[in-house]
């Protein structure tokens, strides 16, 4: 089995159904790529393509009204985020589940793979090795989801933003719903992020498929 | 800070008695530069007796080096690269600070893997690092950046640092592309 | 019965005790959130209704309209029927459980067997959504589930085996009905220790949870489904089958509807006690879940076979012995105790830290 | 008709890849294991995805700037980062400390020492398959600490509170009551992870024996910190070369006799009861008074072309700054060996040979911080 090929995320082989794909490694026999060029194209943004629920192709337009209230208030109360710390933030991350602050009382529980997860938590700086990954990992997440980014680092690179090895905010390769900034932000400030994004979800309730 | 302004540490003899004696006893026909550093004794060798000396440092009872703290790669610009082990005996307690200087245009030394199994690491980041090559390592790749992308050392003097992007750098007061002495 | 035609009242029946499975599970998801956050001194679900109560119907809404992603690699056919394989054993447990004395979907001559026979069969579940995911973790998580479950289904056989022969029979209406005032946990303590066991192994639960352990395997089988097919596989099926094991176990080894006291008071208060003694059950199990570590493959092998197996033939061996010479019923209390108290000890002693803690980190200080 | 010569049954080796992003990397680290079945046969690390250049970003930062970059690197133990800088600054340009803040930095770091083996106790029950309880015990007694370093310092993280020569600024007023009052607390608290964990039958069936590695083989690969000291070698840098203050406390060095994950575990537990121990000690003799900062630090601070390699015990391990100075207020190069990252080395002469799951737990018992091995 290939090791390399495996853009190091948890589940490795898995190709998802979403419009892009991770190009990881030139194909054998082509010219090699400078590094440069091999950045780029791993750095290419995530194309986002607006779906339409089945749902709203189903049901008659008087029941949409209702149906997208509950729908949106039922994904709200449970936003499930991914157990993904990249670093610092991440403390503060798992402070904020803990029991002082404890988010399960939003309904928000961490769950490991992310194709159970709703909500991107990128906590922490993201270099340009780990992008790739991230970028897999959100694509990995089934529709619909939303990314938060928390802290400097990961809105725009923060203290580290001027080395060249780190991508200069994660909303270059994926789109971001709520920035919380702090560095880190503390986890007052990172319910307040998620809070935000529940009142997002319940404004945006006709928009998400 | 540019080139004209940086100065060389002065050469302090260590006092008698230190490590520096020990190794003369231990290795006679070997010529280094002892010097007296903040904390440790420093000795500036040759890179053809890296090898020889540190081997000897690790295996003769006088000097019993058994633990390697730390090797590191500096880049003195035209001054060339260098490497440097701190040792440390369990058994003596003394520590010692081994210095090597490598020409920038050829900058290999031989690898010390083979002394120290911990050495592993430290040698493949100061090659990635710096571009220092280590002369039979096992496996001389990249361990801290990607394995395909290895156009630049990053903590050379001669690399940037990146530019600060153009909204960012708008917002502080800076024109784009402005690096490094920016805030001087 | 309703009506006179049997296939309606069957169907019925079935509908009743699947719409029992929803909301049982709805519960069983909220309450374990809330129980177990408890004892991580947490709150739990707070802000979803009052005191969170509608949690459940929330996650569920949000997993049904989530989208239902399949990996392209995956087997298309077996990927999409593991759940329904895994959770109708799951769901056919329940069919062959009494609920009173004279409710159930069908009451089986042979309900233990069929009871432990399909409890079984949702490892063919896993194995075809680890296999047909094309994910190392899941085919992983897939071959330590089946090793695990079919593993402990042989002593919690040999088990219920030496209940079987306690009660006379295999229907699970007389045999509660052969309890009387006396449970069979007090005369057959080892068997529903190896019962409980087998329950944890069976459900995926702590110490014995690692075909979906999260710190290795990320979620074992589970691990490439989303949304609907994610909740059928994982949560249906998971705390239906806790749920159809614990009424088992009340059945069985807790007297069922039997009042202690011997009172009768109808078929309402029947079912009441089942649930009460049932939830009895299922707490003791999340509270193990929160609180044990994970045993390794290999210790959970070795648990079973040499340690539940040879007891549970002791036991065996034992009732047949009382049984046959028309021993006192204390005598069977006494065998089981014995090797309940023998199991423990074995297992304290392969875990036994031999050298003092306290002195292993100070002993050699200064 | 012969028979066909049996052939052994061929079994295909599986390469799992683990990681970066996984619930038991304590970050991104990422492993590639080749396994045999349920047995690890091979492992190979890899690291660099949170390598963000703090050594080469401190090099374009003043001495003083530098320092929140120490806090982020070790992001779990910042006050023991920040104290080896500042310290190897105050050695290359002499500057003397006065004794108030001396025990002042004493103080912060021992208990940010137990804070990061609080981390350690609840990431590593985790790993080994305790449902969150570890963690939360242990993240509240960390929560109290925290308090503490937030009424200090200001911020809950990233302190940067420790200045050449000193502190930034004076503690509180009430800084002696609230240090006795944690570690009162936190003597309650190491005791209910001692009776949580210690004592767990299936805890320790599942770290007795596991991921050990002999003391040559651990002082070849450069082992430092608790998971040295689990191999029975008696060495603690606060003893060996004291630095600051720390030759006037008395405290004890944990040390184990197997080095597998239960015997690292058991140092950690000791550890805190050591700290809580020099805590007390430098709180009854903490002067009441006195300046934080000598007189003449210069607003510009410059040190004189030198080098220096200054060594700390933090709670990992030995955490060493490589400072290079030619004059100026920059630092021309700062190196930091990072005992994660050397401990990490050994990862796979501990790893192959058990199951699986034991891959976790010996990565758990390391406890790495990955800020500080990718820097």
């Amino acid at each position: 089995m290939e090791v390399k090929k495996a853009a190091a995320t948890t589940p490795p082989e898995a190709e998802t159904k979403a419009p892009t794909e991770v190009a990881v490694e030139a194909a054998p026999g082509t010219l090699r790529k400078s590094g440069v060029e091999i950045e780029a194209e791993r750095l290419r943004p995530v194309q986002v393509e607006p779906g339409k629920a089945l749902y709203r192709q189903v049901l008659p337009g008087v029941l949409q009204v209702p149906a997208d209230l509950v729908i949106a208030a039922a994904r709200k109360s449970s936003l499930w985020p991914m157990t993904f710390g990249l670093a610092c933030c991440a403390i503060e991350m798992m402070a904020t589940y803990m029991s002082h602050h404890d988010l399960d009382r939003f309904g928000i529980v961490p769950w490991a793979s992310p194709r159970q997860a709703d909500v991107m938590i990128v906590a922490g700086t993201v270099t340009k090795k780990m992008a790739p990954a991230v970028k897999l990992l959100y694509e990995q997440m089934p529709n619909p989801k939303w990314v938060i980014s928390m802290g400097a680092c990961a809105t725009n690179g923060g203290p580290y933003t001027r080395y060249d090895r780190v991508l200069q905010g994660v909303d270059k390769i994926i789109p971001v719903d709520v920035y919380v900034p702090g560095c880190p932000p503390r986890p007052e400030a990172l319910m307040d992020g998620l809070i935000a994004l529940q009142n997002k979800i319940m404004e945006e309730r006709k928009k998400i498929g | 800070m540019s080139p004209e302004e940086l100065q060389e540490a002065p050469v302090v003899p260590p006092p008698a008695g230190s490590v520096a004696d020990l190794f003369v006893a231990v290795l006679p026909d070997v010529e280094f530069q002892a010097t007296q550093g903040a904390l440790d004794v420093i000795l500036t060798v040759d890179r053809g007796d890296v090898v020889r000396i540190l081997r000897a440092a690790r295996d003769d009872p006088r000097l019993d080096f058994k633990y390697l703290r730390c090797l590191s790669g500096v880049d003195h610009m035209e001054a060339g690269l260098e490497v440097v082990y701190h040792l440390y005996s369990y058994t003596h307690k003394h520590n010692v600070t081994i210095k090597t200087r490598l020409p920038q245009d050829d900058p290999s030394v031989p690898s010390v893997t083979s002394i120290w199994k911990g050495a592993n690491w430290h040698e493949r980041e100061a090659a990635e690092m710096f571009g220092i090559f280590f002369e039979g390592h096992p496996n001389l790749v990249p361990l801290l950046l990607p394995e395909d992308m290895t156009d630049h050392h990053p903590l050379r003097k001669d690399s940037p640092l990146a530019e600060i992007e153009e909204w960012q750098a708008e917002r502080a007061g800076l024109a784009a592309g402005e690096t490094g002495e920016a805030e001087e | 019965m309703i009506g006179d035609n049997v296939w309606l009242d069957a169907f019925v029946r079935l509908l009743a005790v699947l719409g029992l499975a929803i909301l049982v599970v709805l519960i069983l998801t909220y309450v374990e959130r809330k129980f177990v956050g408890r004892i991580q001194m947490r709150l739990g679900p707070m802000r979803t209704g009052p005191y969170g109560i509608l949690q459940s119907l929330a996650d569920t809404v949000k997993l049904v309209v989530k989208e239902d992603l399949r990996p392209a690699s995956a087997d298309r056919w077996l990927f999409e029927l593991a759940p329904i394989a895994a959770f109708v054993p799951a769901f056919a447990v329940l069919v062959a459980l009494p609920f009173t004395d004279s409710w159930g979907v069908r009451v089986l001559n042979l309900g233990l067997f069929y009871v432990v026979a399909v409890s079984g069969l949702s490892v063919l579940g896993y194995i075809m959504a680890g296999w047909a995911s094309d994910n190392k973790y899941a085919l992983l998580g897939a071959m330590r589930s089946a090793a695990q479950l079919i593993s402990y289904e042989i002593p919690v056989v040999l088990a219920l085996l030496a209940l079987a022969m306690v009660a006379g029979s295999l229907n699970l209406v007389q045999i509660v009905e052969a309890q009387g005032r006396v449970p069979f946990i007090v005369w057959q303590p080892l068997g529903f220790f190896i019962f409980m066991a087998g329950m944890l192994a069976e459900t995926s639960r702590r110490p014995f949870d690692i075909p979906t352990a999260e710190s290795e395997l990320v979620g074992g089988p589970s691990i490439e489904y989303s949304g609907i097919r994610w909740s059928i596989l994982f949560a249906f099926t998971e705390y239906s089958s806790m749920f159809g094991l614990s009424v088992f176990g009340a059945l069985i080894f807790l007297g069922g509807w039997n009042w202690p006291l011997g009172l009768d008071l109808g078929w309402w208060w029947q079912l009441i006690l089942i649930f009460v003694k049932a939830t009895l059950l299922i707490m003791a199990t999340l509270w193990m879940s929160a609180t044990f570590p994970r045993l390794r493959i290999d210790q959970l092998m070795g648990f079973c076979w040499k340690l539940l197996l040879p007891v549970a033939f002791l036991q065996i061996f034992f009732n047949g012995l009382i049984l046959v010479y028309k021993w006192p019923d204390w005598a069977l209390l006494l065998t089981s105790g014995a090797a309940l108290v023998l199991t423990a000890f074995l297992i304290y002693d392969a875990t036994r830290v031999r050298v003092p803690v306290r002195s292993a980190a100070r002993g050699v200080t200064s | 008709m012969t028979v066909e010569q049996e052939h052994e049954l061929d079994t295909l080796e599986i390469n799992v890849n683990v990681g970066p992003q996984h619930p038991a990397t304590h970050g991104v680290f990422r492993m590639v294991l080749a396994i045999d079945g349920e047995k690890v046969i091979d492992l190979v690390p890899h690291i660099g995805y949170l390598h963000r250049g703090a050594e080469k970003l401190s090099e374009n930062l003043d001495y003083r700037q530098a320092i929140g970059l120490q806090d982020r690197t070790e992001y779990l133990a910042a006050f023991n980062a920040e104290f080896c800088y500042v310290m190897a600054i105050e050695k290359l340009a002499g500057i003397e400390v006065p004794e108030r803040a001396e025990y002042i930095r004493v103080i912060l770091a021992e208990l940010n020492r137990i804070t990061s083996h609080y981390m350690f106790m609840g990431a590593f029950s985790t790993d080994i398959g305790v449902f969150g309880t570890a963690f939360t015990y242990g993240f509240r007694e960390r929560e109290y600490i925290q308090d503490l370093f937030e009424e200090v310092s200001g911020d809950r993280m990233m302190y940067g509170y420790f200045r050449p020569g000193g502190v930034a600024w004076d503690v509180p007023d009430n800084f002696k009551e609230r240090v006795r009052w944690v570690c009162r607390q936190t003597r309650v608290g190491i005791s209910d992870i001692d009776g949580l964990l210690t004592n767990n039958e299936v805890f320790v069936a599942r770290t007795r024996g596991i991921g050990a590695i002999s003391l040559e083989n651990a002082i070849d690969y450069g082992l430092s910190g608790p998971v040295l000291r689990a191999c029975g070698l008696k060495v603690d840098l606060r003893r060996e070369e004291p630095y600051s203050i720390y030759d006037r406390f008395d405290f004890d060095i944990p040390t184990g006799e197997r080095g597998d994950s239960f015997d690292r575990y058991l140092v950690r537990l000791e550890e805190m009861r050591q700290s809580v121990r020099i805590v007390e000690q430098a709180v009854e003799q903490m002067p009441d008074s006195g300046p934080i900062l000598p007189e003449k630090v210069p607003r510009r601070l410059r040190c004189p072309p030198g080098e220096v390699y200054m060594r700390a015990e933090n709670p990992r391990g030995e955490y060493g700054i490589y400072l290079v100075s030619k004059g100026g207020d920059k630092p021309y190069r700062l190196k930091i060996r990072s005992p994660s990252y050397c401990n990490l080395m050994a990862l796979k002469e501990m790893t192959v040979g058990h199951y699986v799951a034991d891959a976790v737990v010996v990565l758990g018992s390391i406890d790495i911080v990955l800020g500080e091995v990718d820097r």
